[in-house]
């Protein structure tokens, strides 16, 4: 019988069989890092219509969140601001400035904004934010910290662990109602401690209940 | 002529150590009766289970064997013919069991609740009177008796032959018999289960209870005897003309069965435990509590891994009859320590023993011994004229001779 | 009056007059040979445009989505999940076969095991494709691992359906490598025995150098020794699992402790079907009567017949505890749903199911059906379609008349249903008429060591015995060829 | 003339350009061929190996070879396997995501038996299969025993045994002289490729 093969298929059939297992551990790899907070597009900054510095309007100008999103501590959807919002100060103030252009636009037009979403929840999930902020739960512990922000980006992944995290312990992040507004406010007690207060306080249900798939997934 | 026959000295002291143990169980069991009358027929139920077992799994195994004609049963079939045989002694048993758990007698109130008329026309179990009520209970006892006797004694007759001649057409009958045999069995097992240990609590229900028992009292009986297989002929050099692999095998089916008891019980408990209705779950929870949470976790190391780590990895224990039958041994214990486990929670919900859960084992253990040897003597060991066993037989080889 | 037995069929477990050389070229030269049937082709043809239309149904889903299913609430499961267990169920025989049979010494395995394996595998991959397509979003299908994802999810771990997802994927990996451990040494055949280059590189490269030493040898035997014994408790599981799918949810005709054993039974029972409905035709086509004998198509109806009867006791025991168990829901499931021919629209199908998996098994008893190849390959077909209805019953009647009469709703698959489901039998029978004719249907080495122990197959034998002895004496000599 | 292993320590030198691997003999039956392994042996020969169509009963031992390697790495792959799985399923329902599943207990352990037992099983097959090809240098489309002009029928009805030449105990003549006592059809050179 006359050999099929060179000897050198010998070394080359291992070299290709580790070779082909190296390549799939490293598509595997890709494909897991795109699916990562990479993919969740934390820490893009989102281009908007207009470019809008919450950092400006916030820290420099000192207006509260709810002067624009308006039904926050009264509804499910914090809501956007509408043209005439921006207008009630920019008719006076830069009412010339180029920046302000596509709202001038909308003003004139009455075609509305369009603002690009920065965190939006799939249909599937229930999210109300009045009652996040009436158990404690401020802007800044799910948005961060939008007052330093010139241009706006999504600062945590909103995946569903990252909300059952607080859902399973939420003394780690309340505060008092009071301060939920406040963005650069720091407990002056121990976080957990004051947050236990709190949950009795505010009746917050216990963690077996928050972390019930019925309360998000209706 | 059939050369090898049960020797008699050993068969001697078995029925010695089977009167001893009948006595020792009578005077343990009375003792309970006075102490604590209220639980002796629980006790007298395990036990009574337990050599039920051992009878109708002697039948059930002698049918299996007809049908596949496995390695593992030459050895011990006159064995558990002997044991098939003892099925009346069985339907004699049976009686105060039927009197004292069907009735109130002398102030003991009746081992099944729904006897009494109370839990009788109460939630679910009034939907079920027309099978749980005791004519039909009775009706249907006479009538596995009736079924499994049958199979029995044909069994003993046709088989016997094989003992003393050559004849091809009683295998393909005996072939037959395994398999109709079989399902007859089983059925018949499933209805007596449901009868004298699923209607102890007669809101439960678990359809899986057929084949449990039919499997877990194949156990008790495989274990019995190959137990009492290497005390009777351990140290018979004759039997050694049969292949080594029958010897494997007889552990393998051991192995096989151990495996099988895990599966279903498993499987039991795992869509019980997942449905977590009340009338299901209660079952269970009345063994997880009070004390019994511990004897139920302590099944599955000692039920099951242990036996099955030791036969599994073994191998030369199993080619060993003596080493065994020492596991058999503890197979045979932990079979009682899991029917007990079945009957009492049900009554004691907290966790105690009394002197009749001793007693009623050794009582009818001892009885059953002390028959079941008296039906071994002057019968031969191998059925040598079945032609499905090979090995170096004196016997068929004067036949092959002859034929030629 | 002995009837005169037809020449072409004999009882035993190999024909007479077979020896190494003759084995091997009989066997090999099915998938050397380098004519092509026209039998073969057309057949090919016709299913793979069967295949088709399995196809047409994947892109309308993937297109249009599981809304083009007849699936909706209450029924939400229906062909998807019917179709998965019927395929599922037929592979159990293949791996019953080659891993249960050869622990137990059940050397009549040796002809069949490759092609029951083969089945096992194109079974398990037809089944695989309905939870893919019904997952709705493909693209998330990898969700169901324990891999960490954005959403920072793990698998659902006290579900059963998770556990199907680990039970079917060990079981289509353990089953493929058992195979193709199979495979190696025949495959090494093939390439010292094909005539053209491309068919010895080919069959070279997949024989990895295999040579026969008897040191590799040695490595062989106890790991595939291990790897039946492996998969006797994995293939139990598989079905054990699926039946927890069913007996997990508290749905009346669903929660029974009995389905694993009766779904275990169901499973080798359809398997067992479809291995005859197999091997009839192909041991007339490939003229492998001498190896694919009488004795093995009795041995397949007999375990068709002890697994049919479990099957039967299962539905005896469905009916009885859907009684005992008192509940009014069980009854009504058990005795209008199931049976009530005027009150049920679905009632057909368990009288069908009757008829099919309970009566047109019994003739079995009698050997002379058992050795009827046309009367076994016909109740093969009623068993076959009895299993598919068994899970039609317990998926349709129960999702259709559930808890609450208010939810009541009936179910009818749409053609897509259809397609899906008659494309994957098209899908099946490609595959495996392919695989006839590219790997050896029946193990070569295994036929070898068959006629080793008879004597280089100069001398018939009678009793199955020898070999078997034979085993036994091995072990004692060489305690690692224990299991 | 002396004859000197090769660099690779697998082959002599014959002559200018050749090398000898070893010698083979070529067995018509099963039982032959391991009587003669039993022969080569006791001749206190270590490196020899015997090709057969299908694995001969008793020859692995006739040859000497004592390997377990097989069970015991099944063995630990299915440890690993158990272990990782139970603990893979602990992990995820009680640490990394403790969610209430109908009430149930986070460590259900009934619950986990299923899963521990698939990884059980795959991890220890995955071994087992992996540990086979590994331990037999496979893939190997190339060895010298392939150019014997027989080999083609080592998968199919002939049996070979084959005396290595790097054994300590080789001789060119006399090896060969041995050899043909064997009762073998004929014994022949097996060359190595440069």
């Amino acid at each position: 019988m006359a050999q099929i093969f060179h000897p050198s298929t010998n070394t080359l059939s291992r070299i290709s069989i580790i070779g082909v297992l190296v390549g799939l551990l490293a598509l595997g790899g890709a494909i897991y890092a795109g699916n990562m907070s990479y993919g969740s597009r934390v820490n893009v900054p989102i281009e908007q219509p207009v470019q809008f510095s919450h950092k400006h309007h916030v820290t420099d100008d000192g207006i509260d969140c709810r002067y624009c999103h308006t039904s926050v501590d009264k509804a499910a959807f914090a809501g956007l601001p509408s043209t005439e919002t921006c207008m009630t100060c920019h008719s006076q103030i830069w009412s010339d400035s180029p920046l302000l252009e596509p709202v001038r636009q909308s003003w004139a037009t009455g075609q509305p904004i369009v603002w690009q979403r920065v965190n939006d929840q799939p249909d599937f999930v229930f999210f109300n934010h009045s009652i996040h902020l009436k158990k404690g739960v401020s802007c800044v512990t799910c948005h961060g910290r939008v007052d330093q922000m010139p241009v706006i980006w999504k600062d945590k992944t909103m995946s569903m662990a990252w909300c059952v995290d607080c859902h399973r312990n939420p003394e780690k992040h309340i505060r008092p109602r009071e301060f939920v507004y406040d963005m650069g406010w720091q407990p002056n007690m121990d976080q957990v401690k004051m947050g236990l207060q709190l949950i009795k306080e505010y009746d917050i249900l216990p963690a077996q209940q928050l972390t019930n798939c019925s309360i998000c997934h209706r | 002529m059939n050369p090898l026959v049960y020797p008699d000295n050993k068969l001697n002291r078995l029925q010695s150590i089977a009167l001893i143990m009948a006595v020792v169980g009578l005077v343990l069991f009375v003792i309970g009766f006075i102490t604590s009358p209220g639980s002796v027929w629980q006790s007298y139920l395990y036990a009574y289970l337990f050599w039920l077992g051992v009878t109708a799994g002697s039948i059930g195994l002698l049918l299996l064997h007809h049908m596949v004609s496995g390695g593992w049963g030459f050895l011990i079939r006159g064995q558990l013919e002997a044991a098939s045989r003892l099925l009346p002694w069985m339907a004699v048993l049976f009686v105060p069991l039927a009197i004292f758990g069907l009735f109130n007698i002398a102030g003991m109130n009746a081992l099944y609740p729904w006897t009494d008329p109370e839990v009788a026309h109460h939630g679910v179990v009034q939907k079920k009177l027309g099978y749980l009520n005791i004519p039909f209970f009775l009706i249907r006892a006479a009538l596995y008796f009736i079924i499994w006797g049958v199979i029995a004694m044909l069994l003993n007759r046709w088989g016997r032959t094989q003992y003393d001649r050559s004849d091809p057409e009683v295998t393909n009958r005996l072939n037959h018999l395994g398999s109709f045999g079989m399902v007859l069995m089983v059925i018949t097992m499933t209805f007596a289960m449901v009868d004298w240990v699923m209607s102890l609590e007669p809101e439960w229900f678990s359809s899986i209870i057929g084949l449990l028992f039919s499997a877990t009292h194949t156990l008790s009986a495989m274990a019995t005897m190959l137990a009492l297989f290497a005390y009777i002929n351990g140290d018979l050099p004759e039997l050694l003309v049969v292949p080594r692999r029958y010897f494997r095998d007889q552990g393998n089916l051991l192995l096989a069965l151990v495996m099988l008891w895990a599966y279903l019980s498993f499987s039991q408990l795992l869509i019980i435990y997942s449905a977590n209705i009340a009338e299901e779950a209660l079952w269970y929870v009345h063994r997880e509590r009070g004390g019994w949470g511990f004897i139920s976790l302590s099944l599955i190391p000692l039920h099951f891994a242990l036996p099955f780590l030791v036969l599994l990895v073994g191998s030369g224990l199993k080619q060993n009859p003596r080493r065994l039958a020492g596991v058999a041994l503890f197979i045979v214990v932990m079979r009682h320590v899991d029917l007990f486990w079945w009957v009492a929670p049900t009554f004691r919900h907290h966790l105690y023993v009394t002197f009749a859960d001793f007693g009623a084992p050794l009582l009818i253990g001892g009885i059953w011994l002390y028959l079941w040897v008296g039906q071994l003597r002057g019968r031969a060991i191998l059925p040598v004229y079945d032609p499905r066993l090979e090995g170096h037989l004196p016997a068929q080889e004067v036949e092959v001779v002859s034929h030629v | 009056m002995v009837q005169p037995q037809r020449t072409d069929e004999t009882f035993e477990m190999i024909g007479p007059g077979h020896n190494y050389e003759s084995v091997t070229e009989k066997i090999s030269s099915v998938v050397l040979s380098r004519r092509i049937s026209v039998l073969w082709l057309a057949l090919v043809l016709v299913f793979a445009h069967i295949a088709g239309l399995f196809g047409l149904g994947a892109v309308m889903t993937l297109f249009w989505g599981v809304g083009t299913w007849g699936n909706n609430i209450p029924v939400g499961w229906a062909f998807g999940i019917i179709n998965f267990v019927w395929w599922i169920g037929i592979g159990h025989a293949g791996t019953l076969i080659s891993a249960i049979l050869l622990l137990l010494h059940q050397n009549w395995r040796t002809s069949i095991n490759r092609f029951a394996e083969a089945m096992t595998l194109f079974a398990v991959f037809c089944a695989a494709q309905y939870p893919l397509f019904h997952i709705g979003r493909h693209m998330y299908a990898y969700w169901m691992f324990p891999v960490p994802n954005s959403m920072g999810l793990w698998p659902q771990f006290k579900s059963p359906l998770i556990w199907d997802v680990f039970a079917i994927n060990t079981y289509l990996l353990v089953s493929a490598l058992f195979w193709f451990v199979g495979l190696i040494p025949d495959l090494a055949t093939l390439r010292d025995r094909a005539r053209t280059k491309p068919a010895k590189i080919i069959y070279g490269m997949l024989a990895m150098g295999w040579r026969g030493s008897a040191l590799h040898w040695r490595r062989y035997t106890a790991l595939y020794l291990l790897l039946a014994g492996l998969s006797t408790p994995l293939v139990l599981s598989v079905h054990t699992i699926v039946s927890f799918d069913f007996a997990f949810g508290n749905v009346p005709g669903w929660h029974t402790t009995i389905f694993p054993p009766y779904f275990v039974a169901g499973a080798v029972f359809a398997g067992f079907a479809m291995v005859l409905i197999l091997a009839i035709p192909l041991r007339a086509a490939f003229h492998l009567r001498d190896v694919i004998t009488m004795k093995h198509l009795e041995n397949c109806a007999k375990v068709m017949l002890a697994t049919g009867m479990i099957v039967v006791y299962g539905y005896i025991m469905e009916v009885f505890f859907g009684w005992y168990s008192g509940s009014e829901y069980e009854r009504y499931m058990t005795f209008v749903t199931r049976m009530n021919l005027n009150e049920s629209p679905y009632a057909w199908s368990w009288y069908a199911l009757l008829i099919c998996n309970g009566l047109a098994i019994q003739p079995l008893w009698f050997k002379k059906v058992r050795t009827n190849p046309l009367a076994l390959f016909v109740i093969s077909l009623f068993v076959s379609v009895g299993m598919w209805l068994e899970r039609f019953v317990i998926i349709v009647t129960s999702l259709t008349r559930d808890f609450l009469p208010a939810a009541w709703g009936n179910y009818s698959p749409t053609w897509v249903d259809w397609a899906l489901y008659i494309g994957t039998i098209g899908l099946f029978f490609t595959l495996f008429l392919l695989f006839i004719r590219l790997l050896p249907a029946i193990s070569i080495a295994e036929m070898r060591e068959l006629v080793a122990h008879h004597g280089h197959g100069t001398a018939s034998f009678t009793e199955h015995g020898t070999e078997e002895m034979a085993d036994a004496r091995l072990v004692e000599e060489h305690p690692t060829n224990k299991f | 003339m002396t004859y000197v292993l090769d660099q690779s320590h697998q082959a002599l030198k014959i002559g200018e350009d050749r090398l000898l691997y070893g010698y083979m003999a070529e067995f018509e039956h099963a039982e032959d061929v391991v009587a003669a392994a039993r022969r080569v042996r006791d001749a206190g020969y270590k490196k020899i190996d015997a090709y057969t169509p299908f694995p001969v009963e008793g020859l692995s031992e006739a040859l000497g070879f004592r390997d377990h390697w097989i069970p015991f790495l099944m063995l630990i792959g299915g440890i690993v396997g158990c272990i990782g799985g139970f603990a893979l399923v602990y992990y995820c329902t009680v640490i990394a995501y403790p969610l209430n599943i109908g009430g149930r207990p986070l460590f259900s352990w009934p619950m986990y038996i299923p899963v521990t037992f698939e990884c059980t099983v795959l991890v220890a097959a995955l071994t087992g299969v992996l540990g086979m090809f590994l331990l037999n240098g496979l893939p190997m489309p190339y060895h010298p025993v392939f150019d014997h002009p027989d080999f083609d029928r080592a998968s199919s009805d002939r049996f070979f045994l084959c005396i290595e030449a790097r054994d300590p105990n080789f001789d060119f003549t006399e090896t060969r002289r041995f050899m043909e006592t064997l009762g073998a059809l004929h014994v022949s050179d097996i060359e190595l490729r440069k």
